[in-house]
């Protein structure tokens, strides 16, 4: 079918995924009131499975997107394929974090309706976050996700640290959003539109269409994409956020709310600014180079897994920095590519932690780690293989979309970014592999210190499947990558697509 | 006229920003902001955008503030005299950064021919001559922004589930 | 000729299936020993049938090509295009022969030497693992896929250090061995890039192919690139300025030090040379570096074995001067001479190690007896071995006579090559470094028969040191461990006798084993362009040694240099009485230096290791925390003095967050906006 | 006029940025927050004087987000109190370094 967007229904068929996602939404709120009835009564689990179901059923309606064909790039969302695999990104880390969180919120005593309805619609807000051609409804993505999920990071209230990361959160959230929009009137007013494609049409492929205005308002963006990806300077939250928010709500911050940053960011910059590459390219590299280098240094030290991973997580936006700052097909594609791995092994970390956690997340510290590779064994190797990824070692998904990267980065020409991204690497096997050390050289505390640990089948579906995703990855990329490639080729080539538009 | 009547409330509208960082209790500060937000909407009166101004008035000043107000009274902060102001350094150099940044961002504004000129006042006029103050707008927003505007709904739905979802008393 | 090999995916599926069954057994039923014994040895020996099967059939055809079996495509993004390939060629079979044929001795040695230890299941699945790996490594058919392997054999190295990881200070030896392979992984990824935005592929056949056409002879870029291959060598092969992991990876079993840190892994580094020769050669400094680096290593690893008292610890630094031994020999472009001493020195040095084994295995089981906590690896308390080993003790000096040079056990001949291909290569821009070179290795084999001869005497000969109680409980190791010790000793006599050069075989006495020189012209094929790249550019290689004297007469020299040397060295240590390790005292003055390694240790801990964690305490922090936070706050915080800075810091985060933010704002806007 | 309101707009927004720099009250800090959203509704305004009646539009969008914002920020400042007694972020330290 052929989407032309000038018939407002159009929009409908466009926005398919996420009006699926925000109907299912409020479908769970209302089933988890009705059964409930009475308050005192928990919330049933297959209220769970009824999410999962959703996101499945977003996931046909993303499929069948791929049967449409988008004729301009001026409308308000982009149908192409870049969309299409993000969307299934957010999906996989939304099915994820569903799955990890089950048992989680029976434990905790939190409530099921609300949280799961909540993250469908931050999906929501992922989706248009990344798959908008406006910049409006780019904020409006950005601002549904992000009051979604600063909700969710203070979800649990009988955790005071839940409350403080949520109010830290929030409060940056929203100083960042505002640089944000002002990015956003400054565009607005220096080009008079602020559709991608017609401002990427104006700014022209040489940069000589872009004043100062325009130039302003891009860097005001780059703060508000800087503060969602969490790069440095832009970072200072992301410890305290993902240690206090209850561990896999930070395993889906981590990861999903870090992709939809970046995807919009590409999609922005590499949409609307090519003409300016030589400008936010600088800054992009810039930002690359303190965001590897500041962070694996900070996890060095850093005692707590959570912590840790909160750290790396900022390192691996350095990385994705760097293909970023490529800017090209091929380095669009390495991002998509490394997201996907990220999400995978991101949120198989975090649910090792939230099952060592255990109730109250009282279990964070490395020594809580301690022998828990032999008395847990499979669990032991999960939180490895996990581990070994986000280091880069190779037969992991994680050293492949490392490979890729470099290989964007190198043949851009930004050979002092790719030894950064090596050396900052290896540096981070310390850090990553002192967990592992603790696991399986460590003897544990007691003999049934583990004790508590209990796999549910959810759970168990969950690391089975970001294992085998992480490995297999590893080994077989060739699939993932080249839908990666088609999906980058459609971000980069959208300067044909503007034909029909002339210069009001 | 309208030039004078621009200064006076611009003059306010600043008045009641230094007013709302530099005062000593919460109520003070939020009734500063409201001085801010009423001149806001007397500008956005002289710049025509009639709507903007009545909206600004009702959502602003009449709900967000109030919404305000009511927690500052909820949590019982309407008394508190501690001082929450920084020191003396962070004064100086917060001013200083936002100075600079507020240098910049005026620069950025003044350079020639930044702004690019598309004939917007004239279109206003005609909107505002040919449908009314409501209609000028209406027509863009569900002609044109109908989709952020069904996306604004589904914020709200978040914003309200987030809201019983954290302050709702009992667990 | 086209060459089809036999079961080529089997040779590395088949230590993969052991690792897994074996990992499952340790999960599942780590009492069940006898899987692992049958699976473990059993899958490498399988592997090793393959091998061989493959190598006769390359034998007997001609004109060989490598052969590139690809399975499927691995990194398959625009024009680089990487698969999951593996190349077998005369380098690579030779490699796989000796890991899997030395491997499955030193697994069936395993059976006996781990039979009492709980992890037994686990340490074959790890044992297997580095196998194929190691398989991985040496089959790979591009620079990636030779990754994969470096990094695996990394990280079982890493494990089986580990393997008692109830013991802190072992744990720690894994934990600096993986740390300092990282800095030569570096040197690796780095070269792999520079070779492919030059050349455009990693694939090992367009690499050499295109290589002497894309660079000049001695080119910067050329250089470069083997620079950093050769950092990455000399942190997997344990070379100045990375040899510091070898020595402390001792801690774990004694068969992972004979096959992971004697015969396979630490060679990998020669090996890589050996692959990339063409690079090599094409790039006349860095061969001369990786000479020199060799022969400093070999030189100064030998003083540090002098002083030992531990008798793994004397093999470990007589394994770092033996590798350097061979980058001599890559160096100068002696590439087959490398290989050959790789060969050579796997069989022996194996043996040396298992033979320590056993004898670590008897003393500890006579400590154990008697529950004495001495030293079971000092050779202080052991002493007259001889008696109640005898296998062991022949064995180990087959060994020892090979290690020292000795004719005609193996090492003669692979070592005495090695010297002398450095006094002929001392010819061209670099004939003075050369010289050198082969001074030193010379002095370095003098050492090596120094070292060898004491480690011998203390542990075998003289009087017995363990107590009267325990020497009754001390006894030969059961034939499941002797047996590969016997067939390593035959390995470590014949082995040499596979490259006899004619100067050798012209000799009246030395020459009663035949030329053959089979080993040069088996890799003939993958040598020729670099042999023809160092003919054409370093000019008339020397016929003489730098002092004069062909090569006839200094193999001559070199053995009967050695043999004096361990004669005179066991008669002056025979005449000493030692004392047991707790009553020794300690050494003094010189020896003391070496006793503790000339404090390299000390140094870089001193230089590296403490500055990269203050920095990082520091980022942490005073970076984060305090110097944003005081940037703003340093007038009021001088007022205030010291005492204030501590409740200063509880305050506000937030502001400081925002802060952060606002630099980032104004370094951004100040890029365009100014 | 619609340019001098574009430099108002620059100067509240500076004033706000001040605010979220020197006031530790978290109710003031989101005050301030938003008088930088006002500020760029202002410029929003402004420029609309010149682009097109857009810039209108997207001011209903941004006081929509402004007003969720509100709601979620206000509920998680109350959820706060209800452990500490206190909205002052300098007492929010849990979570360091």
């Amino acid at each position: 079918m052929v989407i032309d967007f000038s018939s407002q229904i159009h929009y409908v068929w466009a926005l398919m995924p996420e009006i699926v996602l925000s109907a299912w939404a409020m479908l769970v709120l209302l089933v988890d009131v009705f059964q409930r009835g009475d308050r005192s009564v928990p919330s049933s689990p297959a209220i769970g499975w009824l999410t999962l179901v959703g996101v499945g059923a977003a996931a046909v309606a993303n499929g069948w997107l791929m049967t449409l064909q988008e004729v301009s790039a001026t409308g308000m969302i982009a149908v192409d394929e870049f969309r299409v695999f993000t969307n299934y990104l957010f999906l996989l880390a939304a099915a994820l974090f569903v799955l990890i969180s089950m048992r989680y919120l029976e434990q905790e005593n939190m409530r099921h309706g609300e949280l799961f309805s909540l993250v469908l619609l931050s999906v929501v807000g992922m989706m248009v976050f990344a798959g908008a051609r406006d910049l409006i409804v780019i904020f409006l993505g950005l601002e549904l996700m992000s009051v979604a999920v600063y909700v969710l990071t203070g979800a649990n209230r009988r955790d005071l640290r839940a409350a403080e990361a949520a109010l830290k959160y929030f409060l940056l959230g929203a100083f960042s959003s505002a640089f944000f929009l002002f990015g956003i009137a400054l565009i607005y007013g220096g080009t008079g539109t602020i559709n991608l494609a017609i401002v990427s049409m104006i700014v022209g492929v040489d940069g000589l269409g872009a004043n100062m205005l325009v130039l302003a308002g891009m860097v005001l963006l780059v703060v508000g994409f800087g503060f969602k990806v969490a790069a440095v300077p832009f970072h200072m939250w992301t410890p305290d956020a993902y240690v206090g928010a209850p561990a896999p709500i930070t395993g889906f911050m981590a990861a999903a709310v870090k992709a939809a940053g970046f995807a919009a960011f590409g999609r922005v910059f590499m949409t609307a600014f090519p003409g300016l590459y030589d400008t936010w390219g600088a800054i992009v590299y810039w930002l690359a180079v303190i965001t590897m280098i500041a962070p694996n240094l900070v996890a060095l030290v850093a005692g707590n897994v959570k912590r840790m991973l909160a750290y790396s997580s900022i390192a691996h936006a350095g990385y994705l920095l760097v293909a970023l700052a490529a800017a090209s097909v091929l380095g669009a594609a390495s991002f998509l590519f490394y997201l996907v791995v990220y999400t995978l092994m991101t949120l198989g970390a975090f649910a090792v932690v939230v099952l060592v956690g255990r109730q109250g997340e009282q279990f964070v510290d490395l020594d809580s780690y301690s022998g828990l590779g032999w008395q847990r064994p499979l669990l032991g190797v999960c939180m490895t293989i996990f581990l070994l990824s986000l280091a880069g070692f190779p037969f992991t998904g994680g050293f492949i979309g490392k490979v890729f990267i470099l290989r964007a980065a190198v043949e851009k020409g930004l050979v002092p970014l790719a030894v950064i991204l090596v050396m900052a690497s290896l540096v981070s096997y310390w850090y990553y592999l002192r967990v592992a050390w603790y696991m399986w050289f460590r003897e544990a505390p007691s003999a049934d210190s583990a004790s508590g640990i209990t796999v549910s089948p959810a759970m168990r579906v969950a690391l089975v499947a970001a294992v085998a995703g992480v490995v297999l990855l590893g080994i077989f990329p060739g699939q993932l990558l080249e839908l990666a490639e088609r999906g980058a080729a459609t971000l980069i080539n959208v300067q044909g697509m503007v034909g029909g538009f002339s210069a009001r | 006229m309208t030039t004078l009547l621009w200064y006076i409330f611009a003059a306010l509208a600043i008045g009641g920003g230094v007013g709302m960082v530099m005062g000593r209790q919460p109520v003070a500060s939020l009734l500063s902001l409201v001085l801010t937000f009423f001149s806001l909407a007397a500008i956005y009166i002289l710049l025509e955008a009639h709507f903007i101004a009545a909206v600004q008035i009702i959502v602003y000043a009449g709900a967000i503030m109030v919404l305000f107000l009511f927690v500052i009274m909820l949590l019982n902060l309407g008394h508190d005299y501690r001082a929450d102001l920084r020191g003396l350094a962070w004064i100086v150099v917060g001013s200083v950064s936002a100075g600079v940044i507020g240098y910049m961002l005026s620069r950025a504004l003044t350079t020639e021919g930044a702004i690019v000129d598309q004939g917007g006042a004239e279109m206003i006029d005609a909107a505002l001559r040919n449908h009314n103050a409501v209609g000028a707008i209406a027509l863009p927003m569900f002609r044109d922004y109908v989709v952020p505007f069904e996306l604004t709904a589904v914020l709200l739905l978040v914003a309200m589930v987030g809201a019983v979802l954290l302050a709702k008393r009992r667990v | 000729m086209s060459f089809e090999p036999t079961l080529l995916w089997a040779i590395l599926l088949l230590p993969l299936t052991g690792f897994v069954v074996n990992g499952l057994t340790a999960f599942l039923a780590p009492e069940r020993k006898q899987i692992p014994t049958l699976v473990g040895p059993g899958v490498v020996a399988a592997a090793f049938v393959i091998a061989l099967v493959n190598f006769f059939r390359m034998s007997g055809a001609e004109h060989l090509d490598p052969v590139i079996v690809s399975y499927w495509s691995w990194m398959p993004v625009g024009s680089l295009q990487i698969d999951a390939a593996l190349q077998l060629d005369q380098l690579s079979i030779l490699m796989t022969l000796i890991i899997t044929g030395v491997g499955s001795l030193i697994h069936i040695f395993s059976i006996g030497y781990m039979k009492a230890d709980p992890g037994y299941p686990r340490y074959f699945a790890y044992l297997n693992l580095f196998v194929f790996f190691m398989l991985v490594l040496v089959l790979g058919a591009n620079f990636p896929v030779m990754f994969v392997g470096w990094e695996g054999v990394g990280l079982c190295s890493y494990l089986l250090i580990g393997f008692w990881f109830k013991d802190r200070e072992k744990a720690d030896a894994g934990k600096k061995a993986f740390i300092v392979n990282r800095i030569g992984d570096f040197g690796f990824l780095v070269a792999m890039f520079l070779i492919f935005t030059n050349l455009g592929s990693l694939d090992f056949r367009d690499v050499f192919a295109a290589a002497p056409e894309m660079f000049t002879y001695g080119a910067p870029v050329v250089t470069a690139i083997t620079l950093f291959l050769f950092l990455g060598a000399t942190g997997k092969s344990a070379q100045i300025p990375l040899y510091v992991w070898l020595p402390d990876a001792m801690a774990g079993p004694t068969p992972v030090s004979a096959l992971i840190h004697a015969a396979t892994m630490v060679t990998a580094g020669v090996y890589m040379v050996a692959r990339a020769n063409v690079l090599f050669a094409l790039a006349p400094l860095s061969s001369t570096v990786v000479a020199f680096v060799g022969a400093l290593t070999a030189l100064f690893a030998a003083t540090i074995g002098l002083a030992q008292n531990d008798i793994k610890k004397v093999l470990a630094y007589s394994t770092v001067s033996q590798l350097g031994y061979m980058f001599i020999g890559v160096g100068v472009g002696a590439y087959a001479a490398g290989v050959f001493h790789l060969m050579t020195h796997a069989f022996f040095k194996a043996l040396l190690f298992l033979g320590a084994g056993a004898v670590i295995h008897a003393m500890h089981e006579a400590f154990h007896a008697t529950h004495k906590d001495w030293d079971p690896q000092d050779m202080r308390n052991m002493g007259g071995l001889r008696r109640f080993m005898p296998i062991t003790w022949i064995t180990m000096w087959v060994a020892t006579l090979a290690i020292a040079g000795i004719w005609p056990f193996a090492g003669f001949f692979s070592k005495d090559e090695i010297i002398w291909q450095a006094a002929v290569h001392a010819v061209g821009p670099y004939a003075g470094w050369a010289k050198l070179i082969w001074f030193m290795a010379l002095a370095a084999a003098i050492l090596t028969a120094v070292y060898m001869t004491r480690l011998m005497i203390l542990t075998f000969h003289g009087e017995n040191r363990s107590g009267k109680e325990e020497a009754k409980h001390l006894h030969e190791v059961p034939p499941v461990m002797w047996v590969p010790l016997a067939v390593l000793a035959v390995l470590s006599v014949v082995g040499g006798w596979v490259n006899v050069p004619h100067e050798i075989a012209d000799l009246p006495v030395l020459g009663w084993i035949p030329t053959s020189e089979w080993l040069h012209h088996w890799l003939e094929p993958l040598t020729h362009t670099a042999d023809a790249i160092i003919a054409g550019n370093l000019g008339e290689l020397s016929d003489t040694a730098p002092v004069g004297g062909g090569a006839g007469a200094w193999a001559v020299i070199s053995f009967v240099l050695a043999a004096v040397v361990i004669a005179l060295t066991a008669r002056t240590l025979l005449g000493r009485s030692y004392r047991p390790a707790h009553e020794a005292a300690p050494a003094t003055g010189f020896l003391r230096v070496l006793q503790n390694k000339w404090y390299v240790d000390e140094i870089y801990d001193a230089i590296v290791v403490r500055p990269v964690i203050a920095t990082s305490r520091f980022l942490w922090r005073y970076v984060d925390q305090l110097i944003i936070d005081g940037l703003v706050n340093g007038a009021a915080h001088l007022a205030r003095g010291f005492g204030a800075i501590g409740s200063r810091l509880q305050t506000g985060q937030l502001n400081t967050y925002a802060f952060a933010v606002i630099i980032g704002v104004i370094l951004l806007l100040g890029f365009v906006v100014l | 006029m619609a340019d001098q309101s574009l430099f108002l707009a620059v100067i509240l927004f500076a004033i706000g940025t001040v605010g979220v720099l020197v006031r530790r009250n978290a109710i003031i800090l989101f005050m301030c927050i938003e008088l930088m959203l006002n500020a760029v509704n202002l410029a929003f305004v402004a420029f609309s004087r010149s682009v097109g009646i857009e810039g209108q539009v997207f001011v209903f969008f941004v006081m929509t987000v402004a007003a969720a914002e509100a709601a979620v920020g206000l509920a998680i400042i109350i959820s706060i109190f209800r452990h500490l007694e206190s909205v002052d972020v300098k007492d929010f330290n849990l979570l360091r370094g």
